[in-house]
């Protein structure tokens, strides 16, 4: 069976290979463009499930590697390789599967678009990216596919490029990124330089024996400035919820498997290095933290069905980067691949309702939908039990690992900052769910459950939102971690107590949530009037995106404003000095050149005299 | 002996003489027919010349040298009057019946631009400039109902006149130093070790002298309006001929009479080129008129000329003779090309130029080809030029010459550009194709063709200049 | 075969096809047309061909040919190509090809502009392989004054006129050509004395040890003319107006492939004959090209003119390769080349796509366009993809050039290339606002008239185009090439490091 | 005991002279003169180097002869030119000689 | 003082004299009859060099035919007012700058003479025959000059005419 790892290449080529048909040849006939992109991650799919059995029938710790040459000078080697463990092997089956449900979807969403060629070509190229990434066997390849997610990101997000808005988000997504990038790439920079290699295993190989362990320090938090960009940690996250305008399904992928994971994917890929300095650890936990409290506060009063659940993949990032900052990589890998069943769920499920409503999407004008749409309202539910972390649900595993390991590994701060963010969890999501699915009907309009083509997704989601955390549970004996782990990955066995503690967090969010909108105890209204500053402050995100416009406006524009005056006035301005100088000056002696013989005359003599001059000093110099 | 070797000079003193009858002799209307003869007997001395080239003779004790620096020059003369003969078919008809007599002067000032060249004395030098120079001041006011003409006419008159008397002077108090004139004995009797104040006096009035005749700075004030005044073919011939031949002049005076001279005439001769240089294109910059520009342009083209005599090696001195030939090539052409605007339009104002390009594509090429050889735009001959006279400063340690040098021509490209500026883009007054005749066009055509073939195949030329400057020992 | 002079070959066809543009008649438009479009691409098959035949396990100058020409001055007519000329070459072919077909509908004085456009073309190719310093001047300028007449006739007026933009771009060039021309008259004098015999063979000359201080002054000058030509900071200000005012051709072959001609000349000449020089003034110039790619790029920011946004952007660009020579090491210099490469085919193509987008609408102002990709897809592809290499992305060749320059330089130049590096966001975000303004945005019913890109017009997108993506996707099918040359390169000039100058 | 110098220094004076005339005369004839005696001034010059420098050969005395001549001749043509521009403008100031300038 | 200083300086005296009056005189009849003094001083100056062929060659071109040359020129072109004929330049600055550098040269020239050291000093024999070592010369190894200022003079003679003549039949 080794085979079927050695043509695990194809894992990523294939929808490659489906971009490039459709955008060379296919587009012209957007249905097979379409089939032929579903087709191509179908593949993928199923031999990522192939590899996967094959990576777990072999073992924790197999490790299978090829490398092409691909870019090579002496000094530098950026090969294209694949590396096949079980955590890539866990992330190809996350991302085909969550890829493939979300392309299928998309034939019923995205039907009738006039760019649905360019839709499905968008996909292929967005999975194949990603899967490049988490089969990447250095950082040159991991690099590069990161980067290509993020101009895929663009590209999906700015699909319905006639909006501006939708323009403005693509390519506040693709800077924001870019310039995490910039930290990330120095990062990589620091490796090629400092131990002339990128490829993980050698890298792994010497790391550890560095005889200078300082210089990790500047490397590992540099290398972080990767996933804050990519997983939308704070102070970048800014892009992840403007990116609401690309489709919804375009959002699910985003959200759920592609774009965002790849962060928190690069802090388990290079856990080796972080892991080997404490201090980025605490750092990495700190950010992740504070994401996940900031974002869910965020959250609780946001109107718009996907950025409540935007700010929730926030949150949830925060906890996944949280977990690796705390040590517990497997219990963040459990969380994303958990988290990814259930957000694209819930993405999906979103998408559904909006479609059904023409494309309405504050939370207020809906209402009532658990009638008219019951496979959306239920998988819907089932999703945001996962995400509430409601035992035996996928979402409740996961998050009791990350809180385990942050209590275990004696962050007790992270661990309470973890347990209200469950709490506020559960209550937001049930907010959502109350006012949209189960309260009085907003409008008359005729809604109608959506097509099988999307429901299907919705429900095989729903199951896997159900089933996927038992993997990681005491149920199979933790059978997750046992393949997915790295040196200094600590694992604790679940706590009662505290599975206990964050169920109850969890439910009395939900309690809340139903003593607030359903039976409406306290009305929102008056919260929302008493509160009225906070209110504003969180509705209005923090003023974090005023405040980067305004540095922008101040800071960046400005200061191009200046550059271009400097360039203007004073590099141009030296330039055209200069030649008007020398203009001026053959004006001026032109004006000498009077037309005046006896002048000409004059300047005759004088040349005479002043030779003559000349003359004598040298014969005199020469006597004396 | 071999006194056949002087059988150019007779030839062309013979033609001057037989155009000069036949033009006084024939009726005015059939006049023309002198410029036929007058170019044929060129041609006839030239190719003459070029089958003796590598013939040598010193007549007289020194007096009079055939060497084939001589003949370089002879060939660069001869060709220069030819091309230019061509080039003024159609303009001598401003002439009227004097035609006869234009093409015998011209010949005439010929004559004594050979004999400058091949003198090896300073009478001789003397008589032959002033054979040369006279004839100029006739040629200059030959447009007789024209004002500028003989404006042109006497300003040259007047202050040549006065140069001619600080040459003299110069030469006496030389005379004085060495007690003999010819070239040869003057290196013999004036030894070595520090040079008397009154010797040097005269060498600084030979330069200053030659100095007009090449219109260095700051002698060279009376060239804008000479130029502008003269005939265009005359002007053509004076920027040309005449300053190659005081260049052969110089070059001859200061390495053969000259040669061990302790006083540091390289660094006077260097400070005068850079004056020129700069002064010459900067005052070229803000002229409209185009025959007054290439006045200016000229004083500069003399400052890159004299940079070869200012290095006095052996690049430079190949550079020196290769300039004043192609120099030849491009100056003409581009005066054919004003010529035949001039007898179009009537003046050479830039907007006469004007939409060149659309009515007369060949005269607008050839003029934007011959103007940036004399910028120094490769692969034209000009580059070549340049490359071999500051190749020379350089070797002889005049660094900065050669940066203000190159410096200022590419500057100079500005006003050259300029003019193609209007042919190629300017609105013509009129609209209908401006005709050339064949011989004006075979004048163009041999510019046009000697400006690219010598830029872009130096080779036969530097060997040609090779061997004529293998009569002066230099390293 | 052996013997047949392929590049002078190339070098010469689309001198010929100018000459014989010039003697067809005006008004023979299409079979003017069709003698520009077969000598460049007979020119390009031709380098082509000179690619797949050269021996990278060999290296050095391949396909030699030289012919004695100038006796006393060392002179050679003499072609050849390493790899890191070889590139460049393919590089002019490849842009001089798509020009012919981006300037395919010029209406006005066609022979004129086809005839310039291939002297042009033949004049840049020579400076790549001419291995002779004489030469290779002299092609160096043969370009300039095409420039001109092409920019004065065919070019456009927006902010500055065309007259004076083509005067600035013509003199500035031919300025900083001045002070490389000394330097290399100086260069030959010193090599004539130390050799005993003139020589202007750029490999003898290599051979020779210069002094130090020598080195240095003419390496000083030389980085002043090159600078000049690759657009260094401060020494820029040609290009953005010279980009605005060029016709489309002009524009697409002076960013694409000229500029390049310094970067070459401070590799092939700078490096290899001074490299002494070189290293000591290095730090400098890397300071000038933070210069550029911090300072142009934000310049960017506030551009609203296409060309501009361009023209500032590839001084920016040509920051990088500044970086990457004066890191003085394999990787950097690799880097450089093929950036130098990179920047040329992306600049080509967005000029391409600007000359097309300009010639229907006649604004080039992005606040003027906005959702051009409803009318016009394949433009906006063409677009997309230019943008997207000129901001490094990934899959294009750009990403190759500016990370093995900053592999290269960070061990040289850390805090500067820290700094060098924050230009990719700056990039991003002046590209992604272009892009963003021109193609994006709602249907605008004033450009329902524009014409897409169709027939001819794909020829730039699909040649351009193609080498962007092979390049990027396949890098070693380039970098081998380049590596082969710039490795016997850096053996030549032996080990030594940087700086001095501070 | 006079000697060259004395000589010379006539001529020098002489020559002072006429380029003293050729700054300050507006008559077109009278600058022609003040060149004339400039000319005399080498001339006298040349006789006086034959006479103390080289008594035997008389090199100084041909000298002066070929300037002589070329001096008539020059004056011819110069007063030819003035009587040609006289026609035209009816003056003889070289003061009113400028339409070309700058 | 002995009688070589003497005639010397009379003839000197009287040849600068005569130089000035040419430049000094406003009246151009004047100036021009200054000028015969003056070449005739300078013809004395000849004889008083021994080179006495000179000095009748002098007398006879110059005071003959160049002197009356002018005269008729002058009365070609004459104002009626003599007194005016010949003024100075009306700019101060020309003016005054002219005999600045006039005298600028002098003193620069007579410099120069003063501190040279002729080679040799004091006058050698006179050559009797001067005359046919001149005409040996002339005909010998300078009669390329000799030819080429025969050429001169038909030029300047054909030219002149031409000149004066004017542009009346074209």
């Amino acid at each position: 069976m080794q085979d079927i790892l050695s043509i695990s290449w194809l894992i990523p080529v294939l929808p490659f290979l489906a971009f490039g048909a459709i955008g060379l040849w296919l587009h012209r006939w957007p249905q097979v463009s379409a089939g032929v992109s579903v087709s191509a991650i179908g593949i993928s799919f199923l031999l990522s499930l192939l590899v996967a059995l094959e990576v777990f029938s072999q073992g924790p710790g197999q490790v299978f590697q090829v490398s092409v040459r691909w870019l090579e000078m002496p000094g530098l080697k950026v090969d294209m390789g694949i590396l096949v463990d079980p955590l890539a092997a866990v992330m190809l089956i996350v991302v085909t599967a969550v890829a493939l449900l979300v392309q299928v979807y998309s034939l019923g969403y995205m039907e009738g678009d006039p760019g649905l060629a360019s839709y499905f070509s968008y996909q292929s190229i967005f999975a194949g990216s990603m899967l490049g990434l988490v089969i990447a066997n250095n950082f040159g390849q991991i690099f590069v596919f990161w980067e290509l997610v993020g101009m895929c990101s663009y590209l999906l997000i700015g699909f319905w490029f006639g909006r501006p808005s939708a323009r403005d988000a693509a390519i506040k997504a693709f800077v924001t990124n870019r310039i995490g990038d910039f930290g990330f790439l120095l990062g990589i920079l620091f490796l090629a330089i400092i131990f002339g290699t990128l490829n993980y295993s050698e890298l792994a190989a010497r790391i550890p024996n560095y005889h200078n362990p300082a210089v990790l320090l500047p490397i590992s938090i540099l290398l972080f400035f990767g996933p804050v960009g990519k997983s939308a940690q704070f102070p970048l996250h800014v892009w992840l919820p403007d990116a609401m305008e690309g489709p919804t399904p375009v959002s699910a992928l985003i959200h759920a498997a592609t774009m965002v994971a790849a962060g928190v994917y690069l802090i388990a890929r290079a856990f080796f290095i972080f892991s080997q300095v404490p201090q980025v650890m605490l750092l990495i936990a700190a950010v992740g933290g504070f994401t996940a409290l900031f974002a869910a506060t965020i959250a609780l009063v946001q109107n718009d069905i996907k950025r409540i659940l935007a700010y929730s993949t926030l949150s949830q990032l925060g906890y996944m980067v949280m977990a690796m900052g705390v040590g517990a990589m497997t219990a963040g890998i459990f969380h994303l691949m958990t988290h990814a069943f259930f957000k694209s769920l819930l993405f999906l499920a979103a998408g559904s309702v909006i479609h059904a409503l023409q494309g309405e999407q504050d939370i207020w004008k809906m209402g009532g939908l658990s009638q008219k749409m019951p496979v959306t309202t239920w998988t819907f539910v089932i999703g945001a039990l996962a995400l509430a972390g409601i035992p035996p649900l996928a979402g409740f595993w996961s998050k009791d690992e990350i809180l385990m390991g942050a209590y275990a590994g004696g962050y007790l701060g992270l661990y309470l900052l973890g347990s209200l963010v469950a709490f506020m969890t559960a209550f937001y999501m049930f907010r959502l769910i109350f006012t949209a699915f189960f309260g009085a009907g907003a409008g008359g309009q005729p809604v109608h459950e959506s097509p099988p083509v999307m429901t299907g997704p919705l429900i095989i989601l729903a199951f896997l939102s159900v089933v996927a955390g038992l993997l990681g549970s005491p149920l199979t004996n933790n059978v997750f971690a046992h393949y997915i782990t790295a040196p200094g990955v600590a694992h604790h066995a679940a706590s009662p107590a505290i599975m206990l503690t964050s169920s109850l967090l969890s439910l009395a969010g939900i309690w809340l949530a139903w003593l607030i909108y359903q039976k409406q105890v306290v009305r929102a209204e008056d919260l929302r009037r008493r509160w009225a500053w906070l209110y504003g402050l969180i509705y209005n995100k923090f003023y974090i995106d005023e405040l980067y416009a305004w540095l922008r406006r101040v800071v960046v524009d400005a200061g191009a404003r200046a550059l271009e005056w400097v360039d203007l006035k004073i590099i141009n301005g030296v330039v055209n000095g200069l030649a008007y100088l020398t203009g001026s000056s053959g004006r001026a002696l032109r004006y000498t050149v009077t037309g005046q013989v006896q002048a000409y005359a004059a300047w005759v003599v004088l040349g005479v005299v002043i030779l003559l001059l000349f003359a004598l000093m040298a014969a005199i110099a020469a006597m004396v | 002996m071999s006194y056949e070797l002087l059988a150019p000079e007779i030839a062309v003193a013979a033609l001057g003489l037989l155009v000069l009858a036949i033009g006084l002799l024939l009726p005015a209307h059939s006049r023309k027919a002198v410029g036929y003869l007058a170019v044929l007997g060129l041609a006839a001395v030239l190719v003459l010349v070029i089958a003796n080239f590598n013939r040598e003779a010193v007549f007289f004790a020194g007096v009079y040298q055939v060497d084939k620096y001589t003949n370089f020059f002879r060939i660069l003369f001869l060709s220069a009057a030819l091309l230019i003969f061509m080039m003024s078919s159609r303009y001598n008809h401003l002439f009227g019946e004097r035609q006869g007599e234009w093409f015998s002067f011209m010949l005439f000032a010929t004559l004594g631009m050979m004999i400058m060249v091949a003198a090896g004395d300073l009478i001789t030098v003397y008589v032959g400039l002033e054979l040369m120079t006279i004839s100029f001041y006739v040629l200059s006011a030959y447009l007789f109902d024209d004002r500028l003409s003989a404006e042109a006419g006497l300003k040259y008159l007047i202050i040549g006149a006065l140069s001619s008397a600080v040459l003299l002077f110069g030469m006496s108090l030389v005379y004085a130093s060495s007690a003999t004139t010819v070239f040869t004995e003057i290196s013999g009797a004036l030894g070595s070790g520090p040079e008397q104040p009154a010797l040097l006096a005269g060498i600084v009035m030979l330069i200053a002298g030659l100095g007009f005749k090449i219109s260095a700075v700051p002698f060279h004030m009376w060239t804008p309006d000479i130029y502008q005044g003269a005939p265009t073919p005359v002007t053509a011939y004076l920027s040309v001929a005449s300053k190659a031949a005081a260049f052969s002049v110089l070059v001859r005076l200061f390495l053969s009479a000259f040669p061990g001279l302790s006083f540091d005439w390289h660094l006077v001769l260097a400070v005068l080129a850079a004056l020129t240089i700069v002064i010459g294109n900067l005052t070229a910059l803000p002229q409209t008129n185009v025959k007054r520009m290439l006045a200016y342009s000229s004083i500069a083209q003399a400052g890159y000329i004299l940079v070869g005599l200012v290095a006095a090696n052996s690049y430079g001195l190949k550079g020196l003779l290769f300039y004043a030939l192609l120099y030849v090539f491009s100056n003409v052409g581009a005066f054919a090309v004003v010529t035949a605007v001039e007898v179009e339009e009537g003046d050479a104002e830039l907007e006469s130029f004007s939409g060149l390009s659309r009515r007369a594509p060949m005269l607008a090429a050839v003029l934007t080809i011959c103007m940036l050889s004399l910028a120094g735009i490769p692969p034209l001959a000009g580059f070549a030029g340049k490359f071999y006279l500051f190749a020379g400063a350089i070797q002889a340690g005049y660094l900065w010459l050669a940066f203000i040098g190159l410096l200022m021509s590419m500057i100079s490209v500005y006003y050259y550009l300029n003019v193609a500026k209007a042919m190629y883009i300017g609105a013509s007054r009129r609209e209908e194709r401006l005709l050339v005749p064949t011989s004006v066009s075979t004048a163009l055509w041999i510019c046009l063709l000697g400006t690219v073939f010598l830029g872009v195949y130096p080779g036969p030329l530097s060997g040609l200049t090779e061997l004529a400057i293998a009569i002066f020992s230099i390293g | 075969m052996s013997d047949f002079p392929i590049l002078s070959a190339a070098l010469l066809l689309p001198i010929l096809g100018a000459l014989l543009i010039m003697i067809l008649p005006p008004r023979q438009e299409s079979s003017i047309r069709a003698v520009a479009a077969v000598s460049t691409l007979a020119s390009l098959l031709l380098s082509l061909g000179v690619c797949f035949g050269y021996d990278q396990a060999k290296g050095g100058m391949q396909f030699v040919e030289s012919i004695p020409w100038v006796r006393d001055l060392g002179v050679s007519y003499a072609l050849g190509v390493d790899g890191i000329s070889l590139p460049l070459l393919l590089l002019t072919n490849l842009i001089g090809f798509s020009a012919v077909y981006a300037s395919w509908h010029t209406e006005e004085r066609v022979k004129e502009f086809f005839a310039l456009l291939l002297l042009l073309i033949s004049g840049v190719m020579g400076t790549f392989v001419a291995t002779d310093l004489f030469i290779f001047f002299l092609f160096y300028e043969v370009v300039v004054i095409p420039i001109y007449l092409l920019v004065i006739m065919f070019g456009s007026s927006k902010r500055v006129t065309k007259e004076y933009a083509g005067m600035k771009l013509t003199i500035y060039l031919l300025i900083g050509s001045a002070f490389l021309l000394v330097g290399l008259i100086a260069l030959f004098v010193k090599g004539q004395a130390l050799l005993g015999f003139p020589s202007m063979d750029i490999g003898t000359l290599a051979g020779v040890d210069f002094p130090v201080t020598f080195q240095i002054f003419i390496y000083c000058l030389m980085a002043f003319g090159f600078g000049t030509l690759l657009s260094m900071f401060p020494f820029h200000a040609w290009s953005p107006d010279g980009y605005a005012g060029a016709p489309t051709a002009v524009s697409m072959i002076h960013a694409g492939v000229l500029k390049k001609i310094g970067g070459y000349g401070l590799i092939r000449i700078g490096l290899l004959l001074l490299p002494a020089g070189a290293r000591y003034v290095a730090p400098l110039i890397a300071i000038l090209a933070l210069g550029n790619v911090v300072y142009a790029g934000i310049i960017c920011l506030n551009q609203r003119d296409l060309k501009y946004i361009v023209g500032y952007s590839s001084v920016s660009h040509m920051g990088y390769v500044l970086l990457g020579i004066a890191s003085v090491n394999l990787i950097s210099i690799n880097g450089a080349v093929m950036m130098m490469f990179a920047h040329g085919v992306m600049a080509a193509l967005f000029f391409a796509m600007i000359g097309h987008l300009y010639q229907q609408s006649h604004t080039r102002n992005v606040g003027d366009f906005g959702g051009l990709a409803h009318q016009m897809p394949r433009l906006a592809v063409g677009f997309m993809l230019a943008g997207l290499a000129s901001l490094g992305l990934p899959g294009t060749v750009n990403f190759i050039g500016e990370f093995t320059i900053f592999v290269g330089a960070f061990g040289v130049y850390n805090l500067l290339t820290i700094l060098a590096i924050s230009g990719i966001v700056i990039t991003a975000v002046y590209i992604l606002r272009t892009l963003g303004g021109v193609l994006f945005g709602p249907r605008r019913s004033e450009w329902d008239h524009l014409q897409d890109l169709r027939g001819v017009d794909l020829v730039p997108l699909l040649v351009l185009g193609g080498a962007i993506l092979v390049g990027g996707i396949l890098p070693f099918t380039i970098m081998d090439l380049i590596n082969s040359g710039v490795g016997q390169l850096l053996v030549q000039i032996g080990p030594g490091s940087v700086g001095g100058i501070f | 005991m006079i000697g060259l110098n004395h000589y010379l220094l006539l001529g020098t004076a002489l020559f002072g002279i006429g380029l003293y005339g050729v700054f300050a005369k507006r008559n077109a004839i009278a600058i022609l003169m003040s060149v004339e005696l400039m000319l005399n001034a080498v001339n006298v010059n040349f006789v006086a180097i034959n006479r103390f420098v080289q008594p035997a050969a008389s090199l100084g005395q041909l000298f002066a002869i070929f300037v002589i001549v070329v001096a008539a001749a020059e004056v011819s043509v110069g007063l030819a030119l003035i009587i040609s521009i006289y026609r035209q403008r009816r003056s003889v100031n070289l003061d009113d000689f400028n339409l070309m300038k700058w | 003082m002995n009688l070589d200083q003497l005639v010397f300086l009379a003839i000197s005296g009287f040849t600068i004299t005569a130089a000035l009056a040419v430049v000094w005189s406003r009246n151009i009849v004047r100036s021009a009859l200054a000028l015969i003094l003056t070449f005739l001083g300078v013809a004395l100056t000849f004889f008083n060099l021994g080179a006495g062929f000179l000095g009748l060659v002098q007398i006879l071109v110059y005071a003959g035919a160049v002197a009356v040359l002018i005269i008729f020129a002058i009365m070609l072109v004459m104002k009626p007012d003599p007194g005016t004929t010949n003024p100075t330049t009306p700019s101060r600055d020309t003016h005054y700058l002219g005999g600045l550098l006039a005298w600028l040269v002098v003193i620069g020239l007579g410099l120069a003479i003063g501190f040279t050291t002729w080679p040799s000093l004091p006058a050698g024999p006179v050559d009797d025959d001067a005359v046919g070592a001149l005409a040996q010369l002339l005909l010998g190894n300078y009669v390329v000059a000799f030819e080429a200022a025969a050429i001169l003079l038909l030029l300047a003679v054909v030219g002149a005419i031409i000149l004066a003549k004017g542009a009346d039949k074209i």
